[in-house]
C-alpha cells in the first residue's frame, strides 16, 4: 500500500487552529505546493513552529501575507519585513527561539525527552521564565519539547514506505520534524517504488512518514530563489 | 583600503590551517575570500552543511543548496550535509573552531549585542546565540563606530545581549581588540588613527598592550 | 501444541497491519513467524534499522547486519539503517506500536522486572527500559510459572524494576490477561485450564472479564 | 593532508587510566584491529564507554579478558560471562544504563547539551541519585553527558578528509560517539580519495575526525560472529 497521497484529502486534514511544523530554512527545503495549498484553503489561526519566515512571496512568507498565522515559533524573521509589521502591529505572536534550541526542542519532541539543559541563551532574554539548572558550575537552561499536529516536509525523493531522502542544505529541519507530529507529508520531486532506495541511504525512514506529494519538479523549482 | 576590506582581511589572519569557521552574514562573510594562501580551513554553514565553496556561476545554481544567508553556493569535494539538529550540535558541542559575527554592541565584559533594537527592529537570533556560546573562539568583527558616529564598544551593552561573556577579539576598522578578564587589550591600532583616536571611538577603556602593533594585512 | 508456541501465536494476533513492532531477545523473536496472513507490519531492531527480515541463509551472512540478539539477520526492501540514538529517539518516541519482552516478573500495577536478580545474575536492561517506556502498547510474553513452579505474577514485584506501570498485557500458555486500572483481568484462558488453575497459579487476583474467552490461535 | 595514520601512531596515544568511547553492538561494528592493538599495547585502567561487552572472544570482551579495564560504562554485560565474573569479584566496576539513555548522554556530550530529561528509569533503581524534574505532570530523570578522551570508530569506509559511511546495523554508536571525544579514530575497510563520497551521503562529517586506520575488509572479517 503506497503513502502517495491526492494533496487535496491532506489540506483537507487541517483545521483553523491547528499547529503545523514546516520544514525549510530561507525557503529552502519548503513544501511550497503544500503552502500554496493552505493558502488557497485559508485555514486560520495556525501556530506555525519553523526556521524563518523566508523571503516575501517564498514559503512561510506566503501564509504571513494571507494572515493565516496566530503565533509563529522560530529563530528568525529578519528576511520578510511583513512579519515584523504584523508582530509590531499585534496581529501575530513570535516566541524567537535559538536556531540550535529550535533544533533540539522539536528533536526532544519527537524523541519523548522531557526537555534538555543548552547553555545557549544564559544572561540573555531567552533565560526570561525558564528553569536555570547548573551543571558541574555551568549554567543551563531547560528547555521544553516541541510538538505539532501535522508536519509537512519538503524531500527530494520518497519511496511507497514514505521512506525519505534529501539533497544539499534542502535537509535542515527537515528529518526532526519528520518524529515531532502526530501526522507527517513529505512533498517530493521524485518518487520510487518499495525498495529502491538502499537502506543504508534513506535519511527518514519511512515508519516516521503517513503520506507522500508527488509534484513534478518543474512546479517545484517556482519555488527557487 | 577601505574600513570594510581592512576588516575583512584582518579577520583572515586569526584562521589557522583546518580551522573550522563559521562566517555570519554580510562583513564577516567576506573573510571567505582572503585565507590565506596554502591553508586548509573548512567552512560550516549553519543551514546544515560543512565544506561552503564559493558562489556558483550564473546558470549553475542549485535551487537545494544555499548559504546562510540565502544565497546560491557550493559545496567543495570532502564537504557534507546534515540536517539542523547536528548543524547546531557542531556548534554548540565545539567542533567549530572560529566564528565571526558582526555586532551592534560589543562590551568589555565580552558580551555582545547583534540581535534586536527593541520597539525598532527584531530580525531573531538565528543561529547567533549557539554560533556565540559554542564556538571556540569568537570573534566580533564591525566598523567601529555606528552610523552616526556613536560608539559601539561600550562599558556595558544597552541592547538585548545575543551571549554573556562570550566574545574573544574585536576586530574593527581602527583596532584589534583583545577581550580579557582585566578588560579589553588595545593589541593592534591601524596606521592612520592614533592611540587617542581609537580611545575617543571607544567608550571602554582600552588597556594598550605592551606590544602594540600597526594592524598589517595582505 | 508446545505452551512456548501458542504464546507466540496469540501474541501474534497483537499485531495490527501497518504496526512497528521491536521483538525483546527469546521468546518473543519467534513471533516474528507468526504475523497474520496478508497483514504488514513492520520490526524494528534496537541495534539500529527498521525492516528486520528473516534469518539469512547460510553463507550469506552479512557481517555488519545482525539482530538485537547479535544473529545474523536481514533487511526487508524499504527498511532503513540508523545510528543508536535515532533507534531510541524512535522508542522513546512513541514510534514503535507494539514491544514484546520476556519478564522474570510482572506485577498487577503494571510492573515489570526483566534485567537482574541481585545476588546472581545481572545482565543489564539493554534496551528493554526504553522500549517499556516508550512502546504504545507493552505485551509481557512468558511462561506463567518459573521453573521451580513459583508464580511470576505477582501482587507486587520482587526483583529490581524494569519500568513502572507501563505493562498493557501477559501473555503466557494459560493465560491473557489485561493490565487496567483496577487491577489484572483474565481475558482468555487456555482450553486445558480451569480458572482455578490459573488463579492457583497466580499471586496476584484476577478479575474474570465478563467476556471471558478461551485463547484460540492459527 | 591525508587522515590515513598508522595504527602504532595512534595505540601510543593512549595511556593507563584514558576514557575510550568504541563503537559497536555485540561486536558489530567495534574496531577490532584497534581493540587487538589496545591489547597489545596492555593499556590499563581504562574506562570504556560503550555498549556491551560483546561475546567472548570478541570486541570489548578482549579488553575484559586482559584485566584493562577499571570502569565499564554500558547497556549490557550479559553475553560475556567473564564481565560479570569480574563485577561480583569487584575487579571491575560497571555503571549500566539504559541503551537509550546511554545513546542520549553520548550524544549530550558530543552536542554541547548539559544534560537530558527522560522518562526512561523512573521508578527504577536508575533513578538512584539523579535529580528528578516533573514537567506537565510526568516524571524525568535528569542524565548527564558523557564525553571521552579518544572515541574508536569502526565505518565501512572512509576518505582523506576522515569524511564516513557506515553499513547496515555496523552503525550503531559510532556516529554519535564521533562528536563526543577529543580525539576520534576510525577504522575502515575502504578508503577513498577526497570528494569521492557525496556530500549528501557523508554519515559522519570529517570535522569530527581525527585519524582514520585502514584495514583490509579480510582483517576486518576476522572479527565476524
Amino acid at each position: 500500500m503506497s503513502k502517495l497521497t491526492d494533496i487535496n484529502s491532506i489540506i483537507n486534514r487541517i483545521n483553523n487552529g491547528a499547529v503545523l511544523m514546516i520544514g525549510g530554512f530561507l525557503g529552502v527545503g519548503t513544501p511550497e505546493n503544500i503552502i500554496d495549498a493552505l493558502v488557497a484553503k485559508g485555514v486560520k489561526n495556525l501556530t506555525i513552529i519553523t526556521n524563518d519566515t523566508s523571503f516575501p512571496g517564498r514559503g512561510i512568507s506566503k501564509l504571513v501575507a494571507a494572515k493565516q498565522i496566530k503565533k509563529l515559533i522560530v529563530s528568525h524573521i529578519g528576511t520578510n519585513p511583513e512579519t515584523g509589521r504584523q508582530m509590531n502591529a499585534g496581529e501575530i505572536e513570535v516566541e524567537l527561539v535559538p536556531q540550535g534550541t529550535l533544533a533540539e526542542r522539536i528533536r526532544a519532541g519527537g524523541s519523548g525527552l522531557g526537555g534538555i539543559l543548552t547553555p545557549t541563551g544564559v544572561g540573555t532574554i531567552v533565560e526570561e521564565g525558564k528553569k536555570i539548572l547548573e551543571i558541574d558550575g555551568k549554567k543551563y537552561l531547560l528547555e521544553l519539547p516541541l510538538k505539532a499536529d501535522v508536519a509537512f516536509l519538503k524531500a527530494y525523493m520518497a519511496d511507497e514506505e514514505g521512506n525519505l531522502v534529501y539533497h544539499a542544505s534542502a535537509r535542515n529541519f527537515n528529518p526532526i520534524m519528520a518524529m515531532a507530529a502526530d501526522y507527517v507529508v513529505a512533498e517530493v520531486e521524485h518518487f520510487h517504488t518499495a525498495g529502491n532506495i538502499p537502506p543504508d541511504e534513506v535519511m527518514t525512514t519511512g515508519i516516521l512518514v503517513n503520506s507522500v506529494i508527488f509534484e513534478d519538479s518543474k512546479d517545484a523549482m517556482k519555488g527557487g530563489a | 583600503m577601505n574600513p570594510r576590506e581592512l576588516i575583512v582581511r584582518r579577520v583572515a589572519k586569526e584562521l589557522n590551517d583546518g580551522d573550522v569557521v563559521n562566517l555570519g552574514i554580510g562583513l564577516p562573510t567576506l573573510v571567505a575570500n582572503h585565507v590565506p594562501k596554502g591553508m586548509k580551513v573548512i567552512f560550516h554553514s549553519e543551514n546544515g552543511f560543512v565544506g561552503l565553496g564559493p558562489t556558483p556561476p550564473q546558470g549553475e545554481e542549485d535551487k537545494d543548496l544555499v548559504n546562510a544567508g540565502g544565497q546560491y553556493a557550493t559545496v567543495n569535494p570532502g564537504g557534507a550535509f546534515f540536517d539542523s539538529a547536528m548543524s547546531f550540535a557542531l556548534i554548540r558541542g565545539g567542533h567549530v573552531d572560529v566564528t565571526v559575527l558582526g555586532a551592534l554592541e560589543a562590551d568589555e565584559n565580552g558580551n555582545l549585542a547583534n540581535w534586536m533594537v527593541p520597539g525598532k527592529m527584531v530580525p531573531g537570533m538565528g543561529g547567533a546565540m549557539d554560533l556565540t556560546v559554542g564556538a571556540k573562539k569568537v570573534i566580533v568583527a564591525m566598523e567601529h563606530l555606528a552610523k552616526g558616529g556613536a560608539p559601539k564598544i561600550l562599558k556595558q551593552c544597552t541592547l538585548p545581549l545575543t551571549a554573556q561573556k562570550e566574545v574573544d577579539m574585536i576586530i574593527t576598522e581602527m583596532a584589534v581588540i583583545r577581550v580579557t578578564n582585566e578588560g579589553l587589550v588595545l593589541e593592534e591600532i591601524a596606521p592612520e588613527f592614533s592611540l587617542e583616536d581609537v580611545q575617543k571611538a571607544t567608550e571602554a577603556i582600552l588597556k594598550i598592550s605592551p606590544n602594540l602593533k600597526k594592524i598589517e594585512v595582505e
